[in-house]
Formats: structure tokens, C-alpha cells, sequence
């Protein structure tokens, strides 16, 4: 098999060629500034406006609530500070949970510079945010709950439902980072008690460097990138037209197609968690088994280290992610598994395969192989199972 | 991201595996990165290193500069052995990416863990080997920047 | 003539179809994600650090202190709170001019909100700040001088090299807002002592929706938009490499084609001015006559307003701009016309017409004679100009 096999769709994804052909007339024909007042203008306002509305439908928001901002990481930090902006005078408690993505957590930690107080709740070990210590953590001066959807390591999704109920409840907004869940499970911000939502448009086969901020209408946010009067003077900046129309169409696919792919994405993901479990020994599996994004596969080897995992599925054609210390840059292995309980040298092994509705049982069958093969090989090389094996004949 | 040389020690690591009855063996770590490198080694009368093996669990860096450590030291007097610094063997494998430099350190700690082990069975004392810290992560400078 | 005429080339350009086609594999081929471990993953990183180079040659700096954003506004943004946020301890004192984008002016009285103080300098009636102004308000307080390389309405180009020279004088650091100069008129920020620079992709016929950050080595402001660790941890988010590669191919051909392009525009430029000013009477240009970016004309006629007219220049398929208070949706004409001493109804009579270099004398003439009808046409319906006319006859 010497074709690519692409299991890092949490990471980034192909832009469908039907969503790059819907931007592709907005780049050098219809490349007006849809702010503009001439005609010219108002072809890519019209497709700005579709493409919003593909956005809110995706949500079941209001067309006026969608923002468009230059990713999910600007969305996230738009919703964190310029709330803790506008509602500073009511308090300035916020709460988030240990296992956000990093995006919210170096956030929250320049809001606590600023002054801003942060409760981390944990979560249990399949990665849940605990709705207990959530709902105790409340106070008077708590402006914000800010949990994600899904988690974009592990990919448990959590009871947003029953978040927004408890925020409501105690008058707290509710932000959610949707970035790994929006347009691959079904959101309604209505019903979920959303008050805001950061989306992403590379992680649903849209483009990159495009995001979306869902902001309910009375929410008193501020703007975050200061300037032109854009987006209902909300979010400065000419807008990325073809971003935008890119976004739109992915959203309107992810939305006509999201029963039928999440159903094949679940088959496969679960074809390879099941073979994995079975085939491989001292394995371990991260994050909900049932509450699970339907791309998502976390486990975690044993007495080996993630990132000479990936460059032997590499060399394998076989594109993967790992939460080891060794691909962190930062010394640390993530803090997602650190939150899930596991160990150092256990989240070291930890491997994420994320698959689309276009990967195949052959593809995932090769990987297993190939798998079994390179854990063997590591294994036998890793002074940690040596200790193990050792230990056993004793 | 890697040279070619990491890579070709990365796929074809030399003198992977364990000596039995060693004359010294030293297994260091790297707390703060939970990297764990461990060296054996088989010097003769003369104080020649006649064998060399090692395990690591760690990243392509980390095989690839234990693999680059090995063969460094293989015929190499216990003198010598000492002058293989991380920059040496760095520099034999074309360089490291910035992030992966603290991998190499492991090699060079590990090669002195087990010059102390083999040293301390033997009664002797190698003249400029220090007592090796477990956990190497204490010795490594380079500040993060924080933005 | 039924072709489209474009005149409005400071507020978006085409983006070139050559631009273009270098930007289209990395949407649905190449589409990795230029962070992640795998070789996929360097083929896009390649491309990346292609870009960053091309961009970098064009302003004279190095690699890797070109950082890639969502645009001109993020920019701007941060550039002003970032260094805020990191010089605060320093001083609270920032310099700008009263004729900045509102991506600073906005920004800055966001800050003012912060507790910063800001100093706007005037400009002289052509646009230029006035140097001793800006001397004499620097202060040991003083953290930032934010002044613009060129103005977007009236292309004004400011003292850039003198500035410099004072703000490193006096230990201050120096950010210049180059969205409209870059890749226009020559720019060294070595030799022009700038320290930081905004730029965005959509204003030198690259994509929108990508700007660029240049921060000198040795700056210690923080990050903006935080979270993961790209951009050497000063600037999270997914890299937008289509974007990014967009924007690195239109720095190359900017550069390359800089001299040629600019003597074309300037004899348009010249011929367009000397047109409107010798055949329409009751008109004024607006900017410095000579320290003006070449695609830049922006004129007040008397006794109308600037909507009705790029109304009608649409009809007649000129695409235009205007500073009049009816199209900036804020009721006050705009800030940068008020700024060069122009009183209110003057100011309402602006008009702004951006060329590039692929616009023809043949287009130019065709403005001129349909402007001359349209200027005719509404003052015949102006009781500003029944006014003044019966004041002459008296
Ligand atoms: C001088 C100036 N600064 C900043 C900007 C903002 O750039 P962008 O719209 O790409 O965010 C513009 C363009 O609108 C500009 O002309
Ligand atoms: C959960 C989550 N939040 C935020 C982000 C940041 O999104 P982007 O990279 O588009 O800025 C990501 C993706 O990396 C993510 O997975
Ligand atoms: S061993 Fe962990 S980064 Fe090299
Ligand atoms: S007259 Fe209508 S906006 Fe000015």
C-alpha cells in the first residue's frame, strides 16, 4: 500500500474539492470587497450572506449571530477575553475545565495575570467534565463557563446539554469550543443553552485560517480585533470572502451529510479500537467509548514513546498524532491524558488516530498491521518492557 | 524534521539490546520528559570497551543518539569514552533539531552512568567522572521564552 | 465601455490568477498541517518557510521575524495591545496620528478605556505628521509611536525614516501600519529603524483574510492570540498555508515588479489628477502631490456628495470610494479628510479612485468624462451649488 493513508482529521483536513470549487470564483473574478457600495459588491456580499446562513443552520442559530473570525484559536480567544472585558464589573470568576484545548487554557492563564480568577474542573477518567464540581464552582461573581464540545485529543464529547441547563440556572454564560464537534455531531445552540461557540472551518473539510463565533443575540461581548466597522461592527477586518464561502459550503455538506458519515465514521473507528484492544497487548484505550466523536481513536502503549510511533507509521505512509512528551515541544506530555489520570510514561505512548468517511476497512486493516509490527519492534528496544518482562518471569 | 543520519540510526539502530553480567549498566531518565535511556557495557582488563548495547525509550533523537553514543564508545579506552559529550555525538549525527538537544544529553549521561557503575564494582575511581543524577533534566539550561 | 472598471484597489485587489495557482494545492492536495511530525506534514511547512522568506526579502527583515495573522486588523491589534500589555510596566504613553486606520485609532481608544494614554498627532493640510509635534510629545513614559507608512485614503506617505530615527532616539519603539505601502513603494526596516510592521495579503493582489506581523528580533511583546505553539509561540492557530503561500507569492511579485508597476501607476496617477483638476472645476485634491502612493487619487468636488456619486460611477461600471459621511455609516465624514483642515460639507464630496497597473488611459479617460456628466448632473441638483452660484452672479 504506497498510497497516503490521512488519520490526522483532528489535525487539519482536505478541503473538499466541491467546497474549493465554490470559493474558487471569489478569489480573482468576484474579488470585491463586500463593504464596498457598487454593484461589483454586492456578488460577494450575496455569498457572504449565504454562507452565514449555511453556518447558522448548521446550529440551529439566528443568521445575525454568526461571526466570522480568522480561526477556531481567534474565536476562543475573542470569547474568553472579551467577555471577561464586558462583564469584569460583574465579576471576574471564570470556570473551565483541565482537559480544554490550549487555546482556552493559555487564555484563561493571561486572564489570571490580568486579574481574572480560573476554576480548572476535572474530569473522571474517561474524560467528562465533573457536573458536580462544575455546578459547585459556581459564585456570585462568575461570569463565564467556558467547555468544550468534544475533546480534540480523546474525543469524548461532553453532557453540553446539561452544562447549559446548570448555567442558566445560576444566570452564567455558556461558551462552548465546538471546534472538534461542530458539523461532525449535531449542535443546537438553542437547545443546549450555547451562549457562544467557536468553529473552525479546516476541521470539517472547509478552509483554514477561517472561523466562525456564534454569539447570542443580548450577549454583551465586546470586539476583540478593534477596527473597520465589519460584522455588525463586531470583528474588524475586510472580510475573507473566500474563506467565508468556503466555511459556508463546508457547514451546508457537513450538515446534509452528518447522519450518513458519522454512521460509516463510527464503523471504522470501531472496527479499529476493536482491533487494536484485541490484537495488541498493554493497550489501553482514552477517552468515552460510547460518548466518542465518530473519527476519533486514543489508546495508549505501554513502554513506548509516541513520537518513534509516528515516524515508523510515517515511514509506513501513515499520518498520526501522538500526545507524547517527545511531540510536545514542551517537555510534558498532554495535559489531556495527565487529566484522565494517566501516568508520564504511560500518556508517552499514547497514539490518536483520527479517520474521515473517506478512509477505508482496507486502510485501517493495513494500519493495525503495521501497528502490530512497529509496537513489537519498539517494544523490544525499550528498556521499560525489559523491566516488565523481567519483572513477569520472576 | 531530522538529518538523514538520525534517520538511518532511527531505522537501523546500532548495537540495540542487553549484555549479560555487564561490567557496568547505567539507566538515566529524564524526569520532566519521562525519556529513559539505558547503556551497557563490556570493558576488558585493559580498559578497553569491548561491547556496547542500549535500550531507550524516547524519540527518534533519543534512539538515533544512543545508537550515535554506542558507536562513539565501542573500542574506545574508559578515557576516551568520557570525551563523547552530547556535542559530539550531535555533530556525528549532522545535528538536532533545538527542541530534541536535551535528547542527547541523555546518551552522554547514560554512558557516564555506566562508567560509574563499572567503576564502583571495580573499586576504582575514574579521574573527571561525576556521580551521574538520575534525572537529567536538572542539568539542562536554556530558558523557555514566555510570551 | 461595459467592462468593469476597478478603481478601487485600496480597499481589495484581485487576487492574481498567478497567485492564485500557486496557492491551489495546498487546499485539497497538500493539505497538511505544517505543525504535525509526518513527511506529509513538511511538504506544506516547505512551502511556509518559502513564503516567510519572500516576504521578509521584501521589507528587508529576516525570516523569522515575519509572522503570518488573520490580517491588516489582527495586525494592528496586536502590535498595540501586545506591547502595551508587555511595556505597561515601562509606561502607559503611546504617540499615533489623528489620521491612522481604525484599526489603530479603534485599538487605541480601547486602550485609553485601559488606563493608556494617547497622544494623536496632527498632520499638516497634505497629510504629512508634523515631526516636531511628534518629538515634543514623547515623554519617559512613552512605550510606542504606531504612525503609518501610507494612508489609505489620500496616500499620503508619511516621514517613515525620520520617524524612526526620533522614536530610536529617544528609546521608543517604533510600529508602523504599512498595509497600504507594502509591496507599493519601497520599505526597509533596517534602514527606517521600524521595529514592527502590519501588512495584509488582499492589498498587494495576494489573498484576504492573511496579514503579516514583523516584530524585530528583541521585542518582547506578548502574544495576541494565544494558544498553540506556532508561529514560535507568539501566534496560535492552525497555519493557513494556502494563505499563507498566497500572500508569500503576491511579496514576491511585488517586489520583482515594483519598479515597473509603480511608473505605470504614477503616469495613470498623473494623468487621472491633472485630468479631474484642469477639465472639472471647483475640485481640490486631497494628499501630498508628490510623497503619494502611486495608485493613490482622492479629490473633493464642491457642493455635492460623495454616495450620489459612486452611485452613478456604478451605473456607469467605475468602481469607487468616498469619504463622505453617507457612505462611512458613522454620520461624520471621514476622520483623515477632517484631519488635513477639511471642513464637513467639503469633506462629503470626496472621492477616491485606486488604480493598478493593469487599468489603461483609455479606462482613465472614460472615468473623466463620465466624472465630468456626474459632477455636472449633481450639482445641478445642489442647493449648496444654487447657492454659491447665485452668490457669484450677485
Ligand atoms: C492602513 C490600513 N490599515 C489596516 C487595514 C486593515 O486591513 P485588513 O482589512 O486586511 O484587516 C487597512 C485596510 O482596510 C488599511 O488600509
Ligand atoms: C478543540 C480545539 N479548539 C481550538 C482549536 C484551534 O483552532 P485553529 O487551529 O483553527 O485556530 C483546535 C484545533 O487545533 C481544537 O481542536
Ligand atoms: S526523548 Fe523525549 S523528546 Fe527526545
Ligand atoms: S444624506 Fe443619507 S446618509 Fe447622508
Amino acid at each position: 500500500m504506497s498510497k497516503l493513508i490521512y488519520l490526522d482529521n483532528a489535525a487539519t483536513t482536505q478541503v473538499y474539492p466541491e467546497v474549493l470549487q465554490e470559493m474558487l470564483p471569489y478569489f480573482s473574478e468576484v474579488y470585491s470587497n463586500p463593504s464596498a457600495i457598487y454593484s461589483f459588491a454586492s456578488e460577494s456580499k450575496k455569498a457572504v450572506d449565504k454562507a452565514r446562513t449555511s453556518v447558522a443552520e448548521l446550529i440551529n442559530a439566528k443568521t445575525d449571530e454568526i461571526y466570522f473570525t480568522g480561526g477556531g484559536s481567534e474565536s476562543d480567544n475573542w470569547a474568553l477575553k472579551a467577555t471577561a472585558d464586558a462583564y469584569a464589573s460583574k465579576g471576574k470568576h471564570i470556570i473551565t475545565s483541565t482537559i480544554e484545548h490550549h487555546a482556552i487554557l493559555h487564555t484563561c492563564a493571561y486572564l489570571e495575570k490580568k486579574g481574572f480568577e480560573i476554576t480548572y474542573v476535572n474530569v473522571d477518567e474517561n474524560g467528562k467534565v465533573k457536573l458536580d464540581e462544575l455546578e459547585a464552582a459556581i459564585r456570585p461573581d462568575t461570569i463565564l463557563i467556558s467547555i468544550m464540545t468534544a475533546n480534540n485529543e480523546i474525543g469524548t464529547i461532553q453532557p453540553v446539554r446539561e452544562i447549559g441547563r446548570i448555567a442558566h440556572e445560576h444566570g452564567v454564560l455558556f461558551h462552548t469550543d465546538a471546534v472538534q464537534a461542530f458539523g461532525h455531531i449535531p449542535i443546537d445552540v438553542d437547545e443546549m443553552n450555547i451562549d457562544m461557540l467557536s468553529a473552525s472551518g479546516h476541521k470539517i473539510n472547509g478552509p483554514k485560517g477561517i472561523g466562525v463565533m456564534y454569539i447570542r443575540k443580548g450577549v454583551k461581548i465586546l470586539s476583540f480585533i478593534h477596527g473597520g466597522a465589519q460584522e455588525r461592527k463586531r470583528r474588524a477586518g475586510t472580510l475573507n470572502v473566500p474563506g467565508i464561502v468556503g466555511i459556508g459550503k463546508a457547514a451546508e455538506i457537513a450538515k446534509n451529510t452528518m447522519a450518513e458519515r458519522s454512521a460509516k465514521e463510527i464503523s471504522l473507528r470501531d472496527h479499529l479500537i476493536d482491533r487494536i484492544l484485541t490484537e495488541i497487548p498493554y493497550v489501553r484505550l482514552n477517552g468515552d467509548r460510547h460518548d466518542r466523536l465518530p473519527n476519533n481513536v486514543n489508546v495508549c502503549f505501554r513502554y513506548i514513546e509516541g513520537e518513534s510511533m509516528l515516524i515508523l507509521l510515517d515511514q509506513a505512509g501513515v499520518c498520526a498524532s501522538s500526545g507524547s512528551a517527545c511531540t510536545s515541544g514542551s517537555l510534558d506530555p498532554s495535559h489531556v491524558l495527565l487529566a484522565i489520570g494517566l501516568p508520564h510514561e504511560i500518556a508517552h505512548g499514547s497514539l490518536r488516530l483520527t479517520l474521515s468517511e473517506k478512509n477505508t476497512v482496507e486502510e485501517i486493516d493495513f494500519v493495525v498491521d503495521e501497528l502490530k509490527k512497529i509496537i513489537e519492534r519498539l517494544r523490544s528496544m525499550s528498556p521499560l518492557y525489559e523491566d516488565f518482562v523481567k519483572k513477569q518471569n520472576k | 524534521m531530522y538529518s538523514e543520519k538520525v534517520m538511518d540510526h532511527f531505522n537501523n539502530p546500532r548495537n540495540v539490546g542487553e549484555i549479560e553480567n555487564p561490567s557496568g549498566v547505567g539507566t538515566v531518565g529524564n524526569a520532566k520528559c519521562g525519556d529513559i535511556m539505558r547503556m551497557y557495557l563490556d570493558i576488558d582488563d585493559n580498559g578497553i570497551i569491548q561491547d556496547v548495547k542500549f535500550k531507550t525509550f524516547g524519540c527518534g533523537a533519543a534512539v538515533a543518539t544512543s545508537s550515535m553514543a554506542t558507536e562513539l564508545v565501542k573500542g574506545k579506552t574508559v578515557q576516551q569514552a568520557l570525551e563523547v559529550t552530547n556535542k559530539a555525538v550531535m555533530e556525528a549525527l549532522d545535528g538536532l533539531p533545538p527542541v530534541k538537544v536535551h535528547c542527547s544529553l541523555l546518551a552522554e549521561e547514560a554512558i557516564h552512568a555506566a562508567l560509574w557503575d563499572y567503576a564502583e564494582k571495580n573499586h576504582i575511581t575514574i579521574e573527571g567522572l561525576e556521580k551521574p543524577v538520575n534525572d537529567i533534566s536538572e542539568k539542562e539550561e536554556g530558558e523557555e521564552e514566555e510570551y
